[in-house]
């Protein structure tokens, strides 16, 4: 075989010589192409594995993990979820890429036999000003949009962030969360000698042929150069799939099955077989194809979008074929399970391959090299000192207000179905999303979250923060976190400096999550994410889920009433590090990522949960990116019918104005109540050791903030709401 | 006065679900003998110069860089006289 | 009474449909598959919202061809009470059991969220628990909802009070300021001449609970099970 | 085998509002010149049988009932062999 052969798709010499001697002998081009997808970064994780098994997979509730998407039990319930990236293809083709990204996670979500029932998404991209990011922004909202509301699964959350490291490498990863009846779960295996092996969904064609690990194993060389072939999504074929395959699953005679996403049927037939402990015979000829003469290996790495492989009970397939001819699928029995453990594909009865399972999946681990890189020593240095102060704070406050990375998303998420299975209690534009669960009181807060200026500048603990702020975001809106997916964005894990930032972003996030009691259920691993010019920040991407055992009781970031007192939990440090405040005002990305005391942080967090669930907090919002000013300004204007001003008259801190109004000290959340409620939350605050200040009153239409009886910011509600709501539309639409 | 019409389709090769849901529809109206059916985008453009050269060269950039992308999509285009 | 819920491929609004007739007005409930004919059992027929076929080539296009559009229009001409929220208003309109069109949204955008509409007709089966003028808060999700009809037609459907909802301000003035998407005379919802088939953009099982914020939508069920079951006892 | 190429677009007096912003991101591109631009559907569909005429009927037929919404569409076709 001719290196260029198995290099061309992405296998390296040594990689090449494993497999020979797994075989002893040549492969054939079929089985090569198999080995290339199941060995990729994408599949096979040989580079990650090793670091991924330190993520704590147990924690406050029975988890369940092991297949493409985990979650955990609530009751009877099982909550399936999972985020996985889509960066590369979106890339190239904003509008398919993050639609077939959309399709991909909620095939994930549905194969484990749960409904799918909430989408969010996570997405990085290059500064509004180009025009290409501008283009490409557009582009992944109008897939997402364009998916997502077909297939009818409300998108009700998500995140984004500007920045230019993602100039040339934006980031489109979605999450999807699912329910089913713990007795219905389904699991990617095939076993039981003679049952079916049916295919089910669209037919065959030759797109996306070894696009997930050549993708998936390369950065970009020039831009535009790398032209993988892009799939059109299908949403109303997806749909179809979804309500057809909740039937089947239905009947009971369903053994297995599994999606076939990245490297289509290889996957699918190998990992099935694998995690069955059983062979499988398929015969290619059986498969529904669109286009003439395919190639056997074009067939088995075909990314076809939305195809499922189902294990059938021998003697039933037919009634599973009627379900899915109903729903006019393709459906066709491709093959049976066997004994000898080995997964034979012929065509035309002609064995085109033959391998043992095992050896596909168990792709080899890799100890990368890593080193911290040496620009961090002079970055994560800052002199405020040398940092001179605004003379116009509120000018620097609308500033912020209108940082697209700040500013409202309404316009994006008014453009996702966020309503469609009438769950949806706590609508976007809120700290989190709440869905109910019918049936029940209880409910299902979600967010997504990750300052990747902070992992930055300190991986370690920026990861720590994201973790921290999506658990913070979930208490703010009264649900107690209970588990995460992630989503782990880094550059060519073969430069040293971008792998150390991985293992110190996944040290930082397997500790914060053993100490918070939250299991990590499920992720994804994008490497590689780098322009010609520079690699991504890094970014571990948080998708995190809580409950919240009464529903009525979910609470909203924005001010409620006039009159009502304000409380700060937390306090306010004199720091500058890593903040938006520093890019924008000084356009500086400097210092050190902002201190992170998990004690502090829990205590705050069940103080607000505790607030809310009492039923005394009006309103609740974290501080993040822009601090306390921009979370105040926030809570004065986000609400969706009227906007309640405030009064800020009780600080004394001894610091800079512009540290205590934009600092983004962490651990810090305002919540609003009656007077009569006050010494309520005091005592809660004060029996969980929680800092807990009265610093104010809403009311008004201006936002004002003293420090003492100095007054640093003094703005008219209209004039904030004009720069935060309107700003993404006016860059976009211009 | 030209003016220029543009076709642009998916490549073949490139899955077409609209094409396909349409020729089902197609077929369950009782239409017999279909092949493959495609769907894409026309796109008439007016311009106010006779120039014919100088339009085929504008128009053949406006595709390359807003209204078709290569990686999915082919395009054709004619310009005429009005 | 009894709603049949109708199922087209594509159709995602019908389980939350099903939800509020049978868990929050306590009636029966049951779906009808697009390609079943029998509508006997059912006192009111409801085509959901949705993307039948995927809105691919035109929204409704390819659904009103179903086998049970022909009992509906059968089902209609007998008198039955027959609703069309969002894309089922789209698929009505293409089967010509109303008058007009749907084009793509003013902004060209997708809008999903809470808007206000006012009752213009408070004589319909539909209207029966609203008075005329009413406003209501209710959320529309769609990005064909621009409604067109051509200059003789809107005046047909004007003369006789064929408007039922028009999309307003919270203070009831249905200017341009007040119109999300562009519809002709700001039309939210229309009705046939004989007074039984409703078609609106805005989606009222979506706005029937309070833990969903709204309940702007609820009368409307409520008004087609008083006039039913007002019906039976006659 | 024939193929039939089939233009649909919006009736002249129907605002095209798609239209209109392609023109106006051409325009930010620099292009000059630009008049009115009107953006349709174009489909193509394979016929495997030879007869023009019958082919005629037949995708007449599929425009009027399901291809084209005549209120605010109108279309045109051409068949030619492949
Ligand atoms: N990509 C997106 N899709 C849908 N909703 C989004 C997206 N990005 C942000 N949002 C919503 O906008 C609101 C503000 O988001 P964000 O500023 O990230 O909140 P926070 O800073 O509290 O995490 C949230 O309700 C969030 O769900
Ligand atoms: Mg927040």
């Amino acid at each position: 075989m001719k290196p260029d052969a198995y290099r061309s798709l992405g296998l390296s010499d040594k990689e090449y010589r494993d497999i020979l001697k797994i075989l002893g002998r040549k492969p054939t081009e079929t089985e090569l192409a198999m080995f290339s997808v199941e060995w990729s970064e994408h599949c096979g994780y040989p580079r990650s594995r090793k670091w991924l098994k330190l993520l704590p997979k147990t924690g406050r509730y029975k988890t369940l993990i092991g297949e493409d998407a985990g979650g955990i039990l609530l009751g009877d319930l099982a909550i399936i979820f999972k985020m996985e990236s889509h960066n590369h293809p979106s890339q190239v083709e904003p509008k398919q890429g993050a639609a077939t990204g959309v399709g991909g996670i909620i095939r994930d979500i549905f194969t484990a036999g749960a409904r799918p029932v909430a989408l969010l998404d996570s997405l990085r991209f290059g500064p509004l000003d180009k025009a290409y990011n501008k283009y490409i922004f557009r582009g992944v909202v109008e897939g997402i949009q364009s998916y997502g509301n077909c297939v009818g699964v409300p998108t009700v959350g998500g995140d984004i962030y500007f920045d230019n490291s993602y100039t040339g490498n934006c980031l489109v990863n979605a999450m999807c969360i699912g329910i089913a009846r713990k007795d219905k779960l389904m699991r990617a295996r095939a076993y039981g000698p003679g049952n079916a092996i049916i295919y089910a969904g669209s037919s065959t064609g030759r797109d996306g042929i070894g696009g997930c690990s050549i993708l998936a194993s390369n950065e970009f060389k020039e831009g535009e150069e790398k032209r993988p072939t892009v799939q059109i999504g299908d949403p109303f074929t997806e749909k179809c799939l979804i309500e057809a395959t909740m039937e089947a699953v239905n009947t009971g005679y369903v053994v297995g099955i599994k999606d076939m996403g990245a490297a289509g049927l290889t996957c699918c037939t190998s990992e099935m077989a694998e995690a069955g402990g059983s062979g499988m015979d398929i015969e290619l000829q059986a498969v529904p194809r669109r286009e003439k003469d395919m190639r056997p290996w074009e067939l088995m790495m075909s990314e076809s979008q939305e195809r499922m492989l189902l294990c059938v009970r021998k003697g039933k397939e037919e009634r599973i074929k009627k379900i899915f001819r109903k729903w006019d699928l393709n459906v066709s029995v491709i093959g049976r399970v066997t004994k000898d453990g080995m997964v034979t594909i012929r065509d035309n009865g002609e064995i085109v391959s033959r391998l043992n399972a095992r050896s596909l999946t168990g792709a080899p681990v890799y100890d990368m090299p890593d080193k911290k890189p040496a620009y961090l020593k002079e970055l994560n240095r800052l002199d405020l000192k040398n940092i001179p102060e605004p003379k116009d704070n509120n000018r620097i406050l609308l500033k912020l207000l209108a940082a697209p990375s700040i500013a409202s998303k309404a316009w994006v998420y008014e453009q996702y179905d966020h309503m469609v299975q009438t769950n949806t209690v706590l609508l976007p534009g809120s700290d989190a999303a709440v869905i109910r669960l019918k049936g029940t009181k209880k409910g299902i807060a979600a967010t997504t979250d990750c300052n990747s200026r902070y992992c930055f500048l300190n991986p370690y603990r920026g990861a720590q923060i994201a973790v921290a702020e999506a658990a913070r975001n979930l208490a703010c809106s009264g649900a107690r976190p209970a588990a995460v997916t992630d989503c782990l964005n880094f550059g060519n894990p073969e430069k040293p400096e971008s792998f150390w930032q991985f293992k110190k972003c996944v040290e930082g996030l397997s500790d914060i999550c053993r100490s918070f009691r939250i299991a990590v259920v499920s992720g994804n691993v994008s490497l590689y994410n780098e322009s010609p010019r520079f690699a991504i920040n890094p970014t571990p991407a948080i998708g995190m889920i809580g409950i919240i055992n009464d529903v009525d009781k979910a609470c909203r970031q924005n001010f409620k009433k006039e009159g009502d007192a304000v409380i700060l939990l937390g306090f306010c440090l004199e720091e500058l590090g890593a903040s938006e405040y520093l890019l924008q005002a000084h356009n500086l990305t400097k210092g050190d990522a902002p201190r992170l005391d998990l004690k502090l942080e829990k205590a705050v967090q069940e103080t607000a949960m505790a607030a809310i669930e009492k039923g005394l907090a009006h309103s609740a919002h974290d501080c993040s990116e822009g601090g306390l000013a921009v979370a105040l300004a926030e809570c004065c204007i986000s609400g969706k019918d009227k906007m309640i001003g405030v009064n800020i008259d009780n600080l004394n801190y001894n610091m800079r104005p512009d540290a205590l109004l934009f600092g983004e000290s962490q651990s810090r959340i305002i919540i609003t109540c009656d007077k009569v409620s006050v010494e309520k939350i005091r005592k809660i605050a004060l029996g969980l050791k929680a800092p807990f200040s009265v610093i104010g009153k809403t009311g008004g239409r201006v936002l004002r903030i003293l420090n003492g009886i100095e007054e640093l910011v003094y703005l008219p509600l209209e004039d904030m709401r004009e720069e935060w709501g309107g700003s993404l539309k006016r860059r976009i639409e211009g | 006065m030209l003016k220029a019409e543009i076709n642009i389709i998916l490549k073949n090769g490139v899955a077409d679900p609209q094409g396909l849901t349409i020729k089902h529809a197609l077929e369950s109206l009782g239409h017999k003998g279909l092949g493959d059916v495609r769907i894409g985008k026309w796109i008439a453009i007016r311009l106010d110069y006779k120039d014919k050269k100088r339009a085929k060269e504008e128009v053949g950039l406006m595709c390359k860089k807003l209204l078709a992308n290569p990686i999915i999509e082919e395009y054709h285009f004619k310009i005429s006289e009005e | 009474m009894k709603f049949g819920i109708v199922v087209f491929p594509g159709s995602n609004c019908d389980q939350d449909c099903f939800y509020v007739a049978r868990e929050v007005l306590g009636q029966q409930a049951g779906y009808i598959w697009h390609k079943d004919t029998d509508l006997n059992r059912f006192d009111c027929i409801v085509l959901p919202g949705g993307f039948s076929y995927g809105d691919y080539l035109r929204t409704g296009a390819i659904a009103r061809f179903s086998p049970v559009m022909n009992s509906i229009i059968g089902f209609a001409k007998r008198g039955g009470t027959v609703i069309g929220i969002c894309n089922g208003f789209q698929i009505l309109l293409e089967a010509g059991l109303l008058p007009g069109v749907m084009m793509r949204n003013r902004d060209l955008h997708f809008i999903c969220r809470h808007v206000y509409i006012k009752t213009e007709n408070d004589q319909t089966r539909f209207t029966g628990l609203y008075n005329a003028g009413d406003i209501l808060s209710i959320p529309i999700a769609h990005n064909e909802g621009k409604y067109y009809v051509d200059a003789r037609g809107l005046k047909e459907l004007r003369d006789n009070n064929r408007i039922v909802f028009r999309y307003c301000s919270v203070s009831g003035d249905t200017d341009e300021r007040s119109n999300p998407n562009g519809a002709l005379d700001n039309i939210a919802g229309i009705i046939n001449k004989k007074g039984n088939i409703l078609g609106m953009m805005p989606h009222p099982e979506r706005s029937s609970e309070k833990a969903l914020g709204s309940m702007g939508g609820y009368p409307i069920f409520r008004s087609i099970v008083n006039w039913v079951k007002k019906g039976k006892r006659q």
